[in-house]
């Protein structure tokens, strides 16, 4: 099993709880009617993000979905220009022209969330084309959704990434739901992971709210694509605590998950973890979420203080070169 | 006349044709039990049984040609596309297989189908949940598209489609699913046939055609130029954009002699190219001003809501563009 | 193993000529400047058509693709209509609309070649929707080739079809080649029956050169499907002994496989295997492949005399009803 | 100047311009080692190696969208998709990712990807292998599509779209492939700037605006009107689709006070569409006559030989349809 020392765990955790407050803050904004648009919030599925992300390295890519926050956040975005993306403010990271489904952080490895389901991991293959092509030893991981397991997409960017060993994670996000449908809705088998040996890699299910877990097994995972030897596919078994969206009624879960006592924290399990193996203090696991607090409060006063993106924004960037 | 909401006329539409004819299925993700993200099908799963009602996997593209599969051997499946935006993944089965089949087929099948979408801005949905893909289709033989403004065209217009037997796509507007309008009282029957415009406001001085969320936008602003500025603007609502009834607006034309379509559509090889097209090819001498075409800019749909008010025809920029054509 | 009668023999081998001698003078045709377009020949993959087709009933369906006049013939398809479509004359299928790659025959359950990679997986699972949907007892199958497994549309007819358990057999047609590349180019591992697991249904690789192979394995796929046990993958290893379209140089081939000595004879086999068995004697065999060769005559002269289609037939058949 | 086959112009602009950068890539089914199905990418595999020159899977939505990721992360891919009717598989790797990628993630990348795809009829090859769909991409911000007609044109512009930073989809003309023409000597650094449309022929008495393979056939129709009936026609070869040169188009029909547009695509929602309404939006007052669409009839693109001959706008079939305009 792979070591964690105290600052990696100050660090895990520390991402881990921006995820969290950044998403309940996000779920109360939103409900307070501040925010404008569709959210898709991760609550529960902190260590997913934080998880594979830490076993990254800063240069090495990731492609996000509709539901991104996490990613983004666990991958070293700003949380300033996040909240100011999510308010539809100029200085997001889209200027405001892309909102929650759209943030990206190039300098930071993350080549956006996107829209479209399935999406993510074709455009993941195409970075892990530029690494291998210009012989970089980058790697990309691309999250998707079991839900998104069923497009097209996602078999074409497996089978492509599985002729040419390229240098790409699948990191499927099991969420038990895809919108208002539940897993078997999707998917005709019990473990999507099974579908590697189709294309010729590694598949392994885990489980995805314990965030040493993930974070091992992405950092094997790594290492194969690392050295040339291509992909693998993990899915992480995890919750969608909120809705799909948030406002989404959820009449489709059963009402024992939408106990909250019911839920399995990512963050709870982690903190017993740290605590059991006596890696960092109590007093300083409490300290971690109050900065943390002080950040995301922090981010929401810049986006508030950012100005409305002008008309001039619309009207740029629609083409690099002259049109 | 009773009122009824835009999302339940089209709930409506497709109970009354799945209780009229056991073929129509309908197929589309979350269509199901879950009753729809509009709850625009609420209800239909435990009336009609999941063999008749499917929720079916993220994969549009699948899901679309096994539609037209389906209807080559006798179903009529109604599918649903969740926002417009996503036709791109199925365009194959649309384009080169339902508009196609029956041609390339030598005429031994049809294929009767009718796959909606929601459409277009104003949900500050951002730039690939916004667009408004229509003109595509209508360019495309073996096609038809409708694109109805109000309840009572979407019930009518959508149980014809039900039961035409070509493939239809009906580009519904987002905007307009909480809003209310008149309906019949008895509803079962009541089709309004593919391919006629509705004249919703009569004018002598200037045409201007629209469809869709626009619509209501266009009938305020000749609201506003008639009593504001004493011009009588004459509104056609399209409702069907392939077959287009070029008739009407080029009737209307000859009576105002000036052109304007509004549309939230962007503006190169579209609609609006198409109407004014086929107006001044039948006759350009009946434009006694340049015709004009209000559209958005040339650019994708923002997300943030003061954007996206400057992106889409308003009320405000429709009327100032008209009024300068009557300086 | 299946029993063969001598009337399924004598059925099975005329089929087999059948296919065999359309192609062979397409081929011939083609060459002399007298078919327009293009054509993708079976020659070679004959017991993959005939062994298919012969297990399922009139009133199953089959969906085909861009090299479908084997798959035709077998399902039942009059060789004078379809010559006459090759032709494009007004006596074809598709009254000269279509050609070679959309010959259909609704009634004998061919519900079409379809030009596009990938689809006839699709269109086949929407048939097979009708018959689950309508409670009848039918079942569909759809012929594809191993370049086609790549294709998204396979993907996401595959896993809807394992989900919904539908009435469907996916037969692939796994001839080493797509275009003008081979087997490794599109599928990262040697059998791709083996990608059914993912789907939750069964998957078998077989000798496609051998007729009692195909038809008693297929036999067992209509079986599960038809009594509501999902469908099946078949892959069928074959060879094509052409090139991709008549007229392809064929350079990528290694000059053994251009070798018809080489070739993995599939009638040959079958009539070594009705020779051994003595189901039929030698003197019926020859005539069976004399009567086949009148009727292949018959059709080019049933197509040489029709007509051209007339003008009128452009605009036909592009609505059913009113545009 | 030195004679050149249109696809070896391709071939000959993809060579020189992935000699030059290290970062342009070829990418589609059957370019590598087999060279193409047309011969068009014959020995770049062996003189780029096969990272740089791939053969993909059947997967055109997947290799285009990678080709998107690739093209954000430094690469400039050259993709090719045989036929221009499969666009139908990758339409939202265009028009979803490509064609917004930047404008979305606030300009932080660009999307430098060149997609060139064989489009149109003449080969029997049927309705869906036949069709023109360029007029889908000019109606999408963020796409630029160019459709050359000659080998000299090919090679500048698609040299010019391999060093452009944004995404160009290029239509080329089936039949034009074994097509030659002029060619300067030294090619390396000849481009030709996208959106400037080329007079082909001057005329005073009515301007044909066409591109791709109906170029050299328009080109025979105003030789023919010239000496057969005294009509100049002024020619012009739009070149690209999207931007549109509608300034060289204007102050030709302002000459002219005539104008036909004559394309293979369908009518609806099209090229031709979007001409005619750009110029009755400038001024209906310079056209003396009626604009003229000459297209295909609005069906599928028949296979038989007989049927693609009446279905296709023709020598006969365009020059009767203008001596018509005269009477
Ligand atoms: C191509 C496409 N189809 C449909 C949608 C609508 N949609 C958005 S999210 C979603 C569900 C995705 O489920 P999953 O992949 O499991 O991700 P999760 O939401 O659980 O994170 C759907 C259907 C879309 N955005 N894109
Ligand atoms: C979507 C699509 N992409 C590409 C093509 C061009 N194409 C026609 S046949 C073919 C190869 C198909 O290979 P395979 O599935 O193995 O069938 P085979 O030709 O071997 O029978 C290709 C790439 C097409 N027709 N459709
Ligand atoms: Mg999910
Ligand atoms: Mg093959």
């Amino acid at each position: 099993m792979t070591k964690i020392d105290s600052t990696l765990a100050k660090t895990l955790l520390e991402k881990l709880w921006e995820v969290r407050l950044f998403e309940e803050n996000t779920s109360r904004l939103y409900k307070e009617g501040v925010l404008p648009g569709f959210v898709h919030l991760s609550l529960g599925q902190e260590a997913c993000a934080v998880g594979a992300c830490q076993a990254l390295q800063e240069s090495d890519f990731i492609t996000s979905t509709h539901r991104g926050h996490g990613h983004c956040i666990a991958k070293g975005a700003d949380l300033n220009r996040m909240m100011s993306e999510l308010y539809g403010k100029e200085t997001g990271y889209s200027k405001g022209r892309g909102g929650s489904m759209h943030i990206a952080d190039v300098n930071a490895g993350i080549l956006g969330a996107n829209g479209i389901v399935g999406q993510s991991t074709t455009l993941a293959i195409g970075a892990a084309l530029s690494f291998q092509t210009k012989k970089l030893d980058n790697v990309v991981l691309a999250f998707f959704g079991e839900g998104a397991s069923g497009s097209g997409a996602v078999h074409e960017a497996m089978n492509i990434a599985g002729i040419w060993k390229l240098p790409v994670i699948f990191f499927c996000e099991s969420n038990k739901y895809a919108e208002l449908s539940p897993f078997d809705v999707h998917v005709p088998i019990k473990n999507i992971s099974d579908r590697s040996k189709g294309y010729g890699f590694k598949g392994i299910t885990i489980d995805g709210n314990n965030l040493v877990d993930v974070y091992s097994n992405v950092l094997e995972a790594v290492k194969l694509a690392r050295n040339g030897n291509g992909p693998t596919l993990i899915e992480a078994k995890t919750n969608r605590w909120h809705g799909h969206y948030e406002g989404d009624p959820q009449k489709y879960k059963p009402s024992s998950e939408l106990d909250e006592k019911n839920w399995d924290d990512p963050i709870i399990k982690f903190q017993d973890f740290i605590k059991k193996e006596k890696i960092i203090s109590e007093t300083e696991i409490d300290k971690i979420k109050e900065i943390v607090d002080k950040k995301i409060i922090e981010a929401i006063k810049f986006a508030e203080q950012s100005k409305n993106p002008s008309a001039e924004i619309l009207l740029e960037d629609v083409y690099a070169s002259d049109f | 006349m009773s009122k009824l909401k835009y999302f339940l006329a089209l709930n409506r539409a497709i109970r009354e044709e799945m209780s009229r004819d056991e073929n129509v299925v309908l197929i589309g993700e979350d269509v199901g039990e879950s009753g729809g993200i509009f709850s625009q099908t609420r209800g239909l799963y435990n009336e009609f049984g999941e063999l008749r009602v499917r929720d079916t996997p993220i994969a549009e593209g699948g899901f679309v040609t096994m539609a037209v599969g389906a209807a080559a051997t006798g179903l009529r499946p109604v599918i649903e596309i969740g926002f417009g935006d996503f036709v791109t993944a199925c365009m194959d089965g649309l384009v080169n297989q339902a508009a196609k089949l029956r041609y390339m087929l030598g005429g031994q099948v049809k294929v009767p189908l009718v796959l909606y979408t929601f459409s277009g801005g104003g949900l500050a949905a951002g730039p690939q949940h916004s667009q408004c893909l229509e003109s595509w289709f209508a360019h495309i033989p073996g096609l038809k598209v409708i694109s109805p403004s109000t309840p009572m065209d979407l019930l009518g217009l959508f149980k014809t489609a039900i039961r035409d037997d070509d493939p239809v796509i009906c580009f519904l507007g987002k905007q307009l699913v909480g809003t209310s309008g008149d309906v019949p009282q008895d509803t079962k029957d009541y089709l309004i046939p593919l391919g006629k415009a509705d004249v919703k406001i009569e004018g002598k001085d200037i045409t201007i055609v629209t469809f869709s969320q626009m619509t209501p936008i266009v009938m305020k602003v000749a609201e506003s130029l008639k009593s504001n500025n004493g011009i009588n603007a004459e509104v056609i609502d399209l409702r069907s954009i392939s077959p287009l009834d070029i008739e009407t607006v080029i009737k209307s034309v000859s009576k105002t002699g000036s052109l304007c379509v509004v549309q939230e559509s962007q503006s190169p090889c579209s609609v609006a190219s198409e109407v004014i097209s086929k107006v001044v090819e039948y006759d350009s001498k009946i434009l006694f001003k340049n015709p004009l075409r209000i559209t958005p800019p040339f650019t994708p749909s923002p997300f943030s809501p003061n954007l996206e008010n400057i992106y889409r025809p308003s009320q405000v920029s429709i009327e100032s563009k008209i009024l300068k054509l009557f300086q």
